[in-house]
């Protein structure tokens, strides 16, 4: 892959532990993610993944622990305030708005870049307008990235599961993220899809420079996009490294080995 | 203070009453997470029934009482068989919409029927204040109201053991959490719904049978399912107990609110206070009593 | 079939975004308006302005109400009966209080006061969902109600707890009270209704009506990509509050003259607009429109049927017409459960593919 | 419109209409979303700081500017500026595999590129040391390329800056270099991807090509109002005569499609009024239409069939204007309420007033279906030896077997052995660097060889095209046999995609067929057979018999012909895999390499002439990924119905 200009600490997660009730989610978790670079969270099912990332975007709040990003050090934050801050994800299952079109669902993902009131939208003249029209047309250059173009207007519920990974991936974008949470974007993809998904996620991170965390269970992709990996298992810390470290791990191996399927 | 309790003890009394409808709200919600709210207008609907065997073919009480739960069976089948099956997975509102048009069906069925004038509906209940409780606590209790509290007793205490024991109550609780559960077990949906809305109609009779005989049956009986609805919020949609002790509470509330704080307002607050009530109750514990915290997974 | 879309192709934004991208449909839509406003009044008589025009529109525009609230938010309401109310008795206290502001204010004054009381009760939204939500607006509903009958200062103290609307004019004509011109009353409400079908049409395609619909659709993810739950399900609250308010406004001041709160603004009101949008079709502006005809016209069809055409005596009339609305009702969702709007999209698509079918 | 001939040039023309109409729309572009415009004036701007830009890259007279990619405005001003600076442009088809541009390339001495995205620099990258005159590649499309650190990368928008303050230094330089221009000089090179051979870079001369344009425009009289959809590909003479030369002329807008994927819908947003499409194009249309009438209800079906039926019995004559019943006539306007007019606007051909179809024969049913909805397509028979124009049917005059009468100054002539000849204005100038292609292809007095072997119709005295002159053989009877006439004939049938005939020196004739996966597997579907994939279908005995249907009727057809009556196809297989450009058996063009074909299976045709009726074969695939794999099959040999030759009927074949 292309050479990377990898900056800074962008983001810090210092003793994270979380728990709901007796279950314990996540364990005294620390970690990094440098400006950027490509991070992968690899892991059994159950891992605490998701939860993870769930705590960085500030939709789970740890018990313990803090999240430093951008300088800031928070013990947790509100969803709208991380995606305020720019951070932007996607879901592990899809969680596209249905009723609305793939433009539509773009658009929403850059409602943050919208400020006119209600007085000028019910109007829709003046200031509403423009903004529309400005923003529809950086909604127009992701669909371009992305090469949607033919799905423009066509109501996100019907299309393929393919299709909709992308558009989410599009309104993840819209937002202008500095940090781009993708979880599990190439699941259940067919070798064709995941190609391209690849392509965009190394894109996204080249074109825009946008700093990427992401959980992926083909190793094979994680291996060629990441540029450290964070291994968790059953809520704890198991690795973290470049990708060659955490692959010859032996914690690693025994975990997967324990779970051969989750491979690939 | 002496007359606090007596408040109190009529409030649960009449609390009862609510959980009795609730009942019949959760049942139905449980099994096939549909708001009926046609639930109020269904005791109106078996109470007239009632009233009119007894009083048109001059049925005795028993044979009445039989009679008008063969009628609640065979609605539920008619209801499962052209308002439910043909509407089975659409969103839940639509089939709250579609209970309300249920509702409308029914009030003018029943109308039609036995007309709509006040009925009396005796079926021998004691009337009158309990001179026990008189005589010994110097508290004045309805007959009909303890009457009533014992067989809402009895009526929870079967309908647990029906969910608990029998095969098909076992069925049931299995819809509750995924049809194709309830399938394995081996009894149809279908079937289930039927039973469901069948024990839910007999519910309302009972219900029916208690105001009707403490407030004669008319049209305004229809309203006691509002009256429930807080008691829902209260207890939550899926919790049998969370019916019987909410309605006990919202009673018990609204009994003392009546009498120590309507005056100060003006009275007649009964309508509102309960959902008042509910709300603020909400704003500290948004699961409910019985429920417990959702994790919101993504 | 009609669509001729062949050449129809859009320069810059503006053209792509407009209400009425295709230019059959601007055709239709202006056809609309000219029959509203030209023809109609010309054409119709006292009856057919008074017991189906002005309650139609003035439904509309409640059901328009709540449709920004349930269609596009999600969020389920029954208190739009004593939303109505609130509108109605605000712009009662206002005609009397300063009349000298001009009936078209007033009525939109009351709309931003029902606005205030309904954000006020949209505040559990922010903790309970779904049908737990829908219950507790019963609240606003039955308090409300009460608050008008027992507090004598929303009637103005007179004895018999009715408000009655003193005649105003607007332009020199009277609009309001029993003296009132229908034709009048007739351009007035279809005016305000036509204004603010194209402000709620503006407001659902816009930032905000896509933030709604995020949240109905998929409120964690809206929340994770910045909409604010809060202000996203309050705004709906006070808008969806400020068009019903104004709806039981005109209502009160210009159709029915007089009210009284437990008869004109009771739970069947809320069950009545609730249902025009779910046969209308939620999240749909045409539905709203679509919806309140269905309402209002089927049971005066009905009436007229049985009572004036087969002759059935009053009372059982009145017993069948509310079975046959029932009925009708779920029939009615058993066939189409998206509403005649889906139906008219459908209808439309087909149309601007024919003749293939998809 | 006008004609002024002192216009001999593209630069010219564009100034002309920068006076004329500088406000209309010169070219579109679909892009994020709208149809992106630029009028003659902003066109001439974009164009003259390109062409500085060029010129400051170091780009003079006579040199070559490489094109590649999808049709784009900024591509098609490459053209332009390079003929301001007298440079020629060399449009190549953007989907060539590296090697093909590399040949190319290296062939036409090209010293600048001017390519559309990653996706071509990358492939000039790969060959770059196999065209070393290539000094610098200039890409429309930044995506993916901004860490490509090449120093002869450039961005077309810093092209741009540096041809801004070149025209600020040299501000008479463009107009000079524009004056400089003339009618005699190379306007364009095209290569023709011929069948066998490397292709042949075809010289065009400003006279050449305007000339041509400026004929056909006033045969058909085409105005400045027209509406055109370039979306075929730049490098073909097709789209460089009617989306460029055409447009220059004329001074009609010409629209770029989105993306290969919405093309369809472009179509149909645009409502080109005067369309170009290669019979297949018309023939996947109509596939489609088809296909989707399938699952249209009932009534609706019944009422399409109905009209279309009814259009078939008299749309033809009411577009060629002959008298029809009046019922008929109202018949027809009902169904263009009901049918005809909904269908053409979907199908975005509404508003044409002229379409043609070239570059093959094109089936009858497909042909008529088109005209009998009231659109008037027409065949023209072209060549890019002569930028295009040779034959056009005249309106009202136009028959599915012919290629209708000569062009404005297109003199035409048969040799003995049947071989069609022509003499121009257009004719080319010679072939790029290869005078022995040139004269055997031209004349000294200049007139060409096509290559086709063809006859004027005795009954309209329309062209008439049978054949490749050098394929047209006979069967060891004597009988004429014409291999391309007779699977044009197959290829009629919407169930047959592809179709190779063998037959020369030998006692009978055979054939290979490719199905259609999209008709045939419809076809399938609604008798619910199942089928696992393509070679799975064509191996059914079902769909052999389909296609023995339509051979049987190819045969009845031949046997009326008496010049072709015997070369009846006795003996078919359906091939086993889709004839593929990526395994060499298709052109670039989806002309199939009959000879390739034939040595690559040679042991099918020796079965076809056994009395086998089964044959194993083994083939050497390539997927789209590059990657090859075996592939094995066990093929049917099937009889066909023969009927007796009828030598009483002359040969105007229906």
């Amino acid at each position: 892959m292309n050479e990377r200009n990898v900056g800074g600490e962008m983001l810090k997660v210092e003793n994270i532990s979380l728990s709901f009730g007796i279950m314990k989610v996540l364990d005294d978790i620390s970690f990094d993610i440098k400006q950027g670079e490509i991070r992968s969270i690899i892991g059994p099912n159950g891992a605490g993944k998701s939860s993870m990332l769930n705590v960085i975007n500030g939709f789970y709040h740890p018990q313990q622990g803090s999240i430093t990003f951008k300088g800031e050090t928070r013990k947790q934050m509100a969803p709208h305030v991380a995606a305020s801050h720019g951070i932007a994800r996607t879901f592990q299952n899809i969680a596209l708005f249905k009723g609305m079109s793939t433009l539509d669902n773009i658009m929403t993902g850059r409602n943050l870049k919208m400020k006119t009131n209600l007085f000028w939208q019910a109007l829709h003249i003046g200031p509403a307008r423009a903004e529309e029209l400005e923003n529809r047309e950086a909604a127009e250059r992701i669909i371009d990235f992305l090469d949607i173009q033919a799905i423009r207007k066509k109501p996100v519920g019907k299309l393929p599961y393919g299709l909709q990974k992308r558009v989410e991936l599009g309104r993840a974008l819209a937002a202008e993220p500095e940090l781009l949470l993708l979880d599990e974007p190439m699941a259940g993809m067919n070798s064709e899809e995941k190609e391209d998904m690849c392509r965009f996620v190394l894109d996204v991170n080249s074109e825009f420079g946008t700093t990427i965390a992401l959980i992926e269970h083909d190793m094979g992709v994680v291996m060629d996009l990441s540029d450290r990996v964070l291994v968790l298992d059953y809520g704890k810390q198991l690795a973290d490294g470049l990708p060659d470290e955490v692959r010859n791990n032996q914690d690693v191996i025994d975990a997967y080995l324990g779970i051969p399927h989750e491979q690939a | 203070m002496l007359f606090f309790i007596e408040v109190a003890l009529s409030g649960l009394m009449a609390g009862v009453m609510y959980s009795l409808v609730a009942l019949g709200f959760v049942l139905i919600f449980k099994a096939s997470g549909i708001f009926n709210f046609a639930q109020g207008v269904m005791a109106l609907f078996a109470a007239l029934t009632l009233v009119g065997l007894m009083e048109k073919f001059g049925m005795p009480i028993w044979l009445a009482i039989i009679g008008t739960i063969a009628v609640m069976v065979a609605l539920a089948w008619a209801i499962e068989r052209f308002m439910l099956r043909p509407l089975v997975n659409q969103e839940p509102i639509i089939l709250f919409m579609a209970t309300i048009g249920l509702a409308y069906v029914l009030e003018g069925m029943g109308d039609i029927l036995w007309g709509s004038d006040v009925k009396l509906l005796d079926i021998g209940i004691p009337q009158g204040a309990s001179d026990w409780m008189l005589d010994s606590f110097n508290i004045y209790i309805e007959k009909l109201e303890i009457f009533a509290a014992g067989t809402a007793a009895v009526m929870v205490t079967f309908l647990a053991i029906f969910f608990q024991k029998t095969r098909i109550g076992r069925a049931l609780r299995a819809v509750a959490d995924d049809h194709q559960a309830a399938l394995s077990v081996g009894i149809s949906l279908h079937t289930i719904w039927v039973i469901v809305w069948s024990v839910a109609g007999i519910v309302a009779l009972v219900a029916g049978i208690m105001w009707g005989s403490k407030s004669g049956v008319q049209f305004s009986l229809s309203l006691i399912a509002l009256k429930a609805l807080p008691v829902l919020i209260l207890g939550g949609f899926t919790s049998v107990p969370g019916a019987i002790i909410g309605g006990m509470i919202i009673g018990v509330g609204e009994k003392v609110a009546e009498v120590y704080l309507g005056p100060i307002v003006g009275g007649a607050i009964e309508n509102w206070f309960a959902y008042m009530l509910a709300l603020a109750f909400l704003l500290f514990r948004p699961q409910g009593l019985f429920g417990e915290r959702i994790i919101e997974r993504v | 079939m009609i669509y001729r879309e062949t050449g129809q192709f859009k320069a810059n934004y503006q053209d792509d975004q407009a209400l009425f991208p295709i230019a059959q449909d601007r055709y239709v839509v202006l056809a609309v308006l000219l029959v509203t406003f030209a023809i109609v009044p010309l054409l119709l008589n006292q009856y057919w302005l008074n017991a189906i025009l002005l309650p139609f529109l003035i439904y509309a525009l409640a059901a328009l109400g709540l449709n920004i609230l349930t269609g596009y938010c999600g969020q389920l309401s029954l208190g739009t009966g004593a939303f109505m109310a609130v509108g109605a008795f605000s712009v009662f206290k206002l005609m009397t209080v300063i009349p000298e502001l001009g009936f078209i204010p007033l009525v939109i004054l009351s709309g931003l006061i029902t606005a205030a009381v309904g954000t006020l009760f949209g505040l559990p939204s922010l903790r309970i969902k779904g049908f737990y939500l829908a219950v507790a607006t019963l609240a606003a509903q039955f308090f409300l109600i009460w608050l008008f009958n027992k507090v004598g200062w929303f009637f103005n103290y007179n004895a018999t707890g009715m408000i009655t609307s003193p005649p105003m004019t607007l332009f020199g004509v009277i609009i309001t009270g029993p003296s009132a011109d229908p034709v009048a009353k007739y351009y007035l409400v279809a005016g305000f209704v036509a204004v603010f079908a194209l402000f709620a049409k503006n407001i659902a395609r816009g930032r905000i009506g896509r933030n709604w619909m995020a949240i109905r659709d998929m409120d964690i993810a809206a929340e994770l990509i910045g909409v604010r739950p809060l202000i996203a399900k309050l705004s709906a609250f006070a808008v969806s509050s400020f068009y019903i308010g104004m709806a039981g406004a005109l209502y009160f001041a210009v159709w029915l003259g007089s009210a009284e709160p437990t008869e004109a603004f009771d739970i069947n009101q809320s069950f009545l607009v609730l249902f025009m949008i779910i046969i209308g079709g939620l999240g749909s502006v045409l539905g709203s429109f679509l919806g309140a005809a269905f309402m209002v016209m089927m049971p005066i069809l009905l009436k007229n049927i049985m009572v004036d055409g087969l002759g059935t005596d009053a009372a059982l009339a009145a017993h069948i017409e509310i079975i046959t609305v029932g009925v009708l009702i779920i029939g009615f969702l058993i066939v189409e459960p998206h509403g005649l709007a889906r139906l008219w999209r459908i209808a439309k698509e087909k149309m601007r593919l024919w003749p293939f079918p998809h | 419109m006008e004609h002024d001939t002192a216009l001999d040039t593209f630069p010219k023309l564009l100034q002309s209409h920068v006076k004329l109409r500088p406000d209309q729309d010169a070219i579109r572009e679909k892009a994020l979303g709208i149809w992106q415009s630029w009028s003659w004036a902003e066109a001439a701007t974009e164009i003259r700081t390109l062409a500085c830009g060029l010129a400051s890259l170091g780009l003079k007279r006579g040199d070559k500017l490489a094109i590649i990619g999808d049709n784009r405005p900024r591509l098609y001003w490459g053209m332009t500026a390079a003929q301001a600076l007298g440079a020629v442009p060399v449009p190549l088809y953007q989907d060539a595999v590296a090697d093909e541009m590399a040949y190319v390339l290296d062939n036409a001495d090209v010293k600048i590129a001017l390519v559309e995205d990653q996706e071509q620099v990358d492939k000039m990258l790969e060959v770059r040391d196999r065209c070393p005159l290539v000094e610098h590649i200039i890409f429309d499309d930044t995506r993916g390329l901004l860490h490509y650190e090449q120093d002869f990368l450039h961005d077309y928008e810093k092209i741009q800056q540096a041809g801004v303050e070149f025209d600020h230094d040299h501000p008479d330089f463009y107009e000079q270099e524009v004056s400089a221009g003339s009618g005699d000089e190379i306007s364009i090179m095209l290569y023709t991807s011929g069948t066998t051979g490397n292709p042949k870079g075809v010289m065009l001369s400003n006279d050449n090509v305007i000339i041509t344009a400026r004929n056909g425009i006033i045969r058909e009289d085409l105005t400045s109002k027209e509406e055109v959809l370039a979306y075929l590909p730049m490098a073909w003479v097709g789209d460089n005569l009617f989306s460029y030369a055409q447009s220059y002329v004329a001074g009609f807008c010409v629209s770029c499609p989105e993306d290969a994927t919405t093309v369809a819908h472009d179509l149909r947003e645009i409502g080109p009024t005067y369309y170009f499409a290669p019979p297949r194009v018309y023939e996947n249309m109509l596939t489609q239409v088809m296909i989707r009438m399938e699952d249209a209800a009932r009534i609706k079906r019944d009422i399409f069939n109905y009209f279309m039926q009814h259009a078939r019995k008299v749309g033809v004559k009411i577009l060629n204007r002959e008298p029809v019943s009046l019922k008929d006539s109202l018949l027809y306007k009902l169904g263009n309420i009901l049918v005809y007019g909904p269908l053409k606007d979907v199908l975005g051909l509404r508003r044409t007033r002229l379409a043609y179809t070239a570059g093959e024969a094109i089936g009858p049913e497909i042909f008529d279906f088109y005209r009998s909805l009231g659109i008037n397509i027409k065949q023209l028979y072209g060549q890019t030896e002569c930028m295009v124009f040779i034959c056009v049917q005249p309106d009202g005059e136009v028959f599915a077997d012919t290629v209708g009468t000569p062009a404005i100054d297109v003199e035409i002539k048969i040799d003995d052995n049947g071989e069609i000849m022509y003499r121009s204005p257009g004719v080319f100038q010679s072939y790029y660097k290869n005078p022995e292609s040139t004269a055997s292809t031209k004349t000294a007095d200049g007139w060409v060889y096509t290559g086709d072997a063809g006859y004027f119709d005795d009954n309209n005295g329309h062209l008439k095209i049978i054949d490749r002159a050098k394929d047209v053989g006979k069967l060891n009877d004597g009988t004429l046999f014409a291999p391309k006439y007779i699977e044009n004939k197959l290829k009629f049938f919407s169930f047959v995609k592809e179709a190779v005939v063998y037959g020369n020196e030998r006692d009978f004739s055979t054939a290979f067929i490719n199905i259609d996966l999209d008709a045939v597997g419809n076809w399938a579907e609604r008798r619910n057979m199942a089928y696992s994939g393509y070679i799975d279908l064509a191996g059914q005995d079902e769909v052999y018999q389909l296609i023995k249907e339509c051979i049987d009727k190819v045969n009845q057809d031949l046997s009326r012909d008496s010049r072709l009556g015997n070369s009846q196809i006795r003996r078919f297989l359906v091939l086993h895999k889709e004839l593929d450009a990526d395994d060499g058996e298709l052109t670039r063009t989806r002309k199939v390499r009959r000879n390739f074909v034939g040595d690559r299976y040679d042991i099918l045709i020796d079965a076809l002439y056994s009395d086998r009726n089964q044959c194993h074969v083994e083939t050497q695939v390539t997927f789209e990924d590059g990657r090859t794999g075996m592939l094995e099959a066990d093929i049917k040999i099937w009889d066909a119905a023969v009927y007796p030759v009828n030598s009483m009927t002359q040969d105007a074949a229906a």
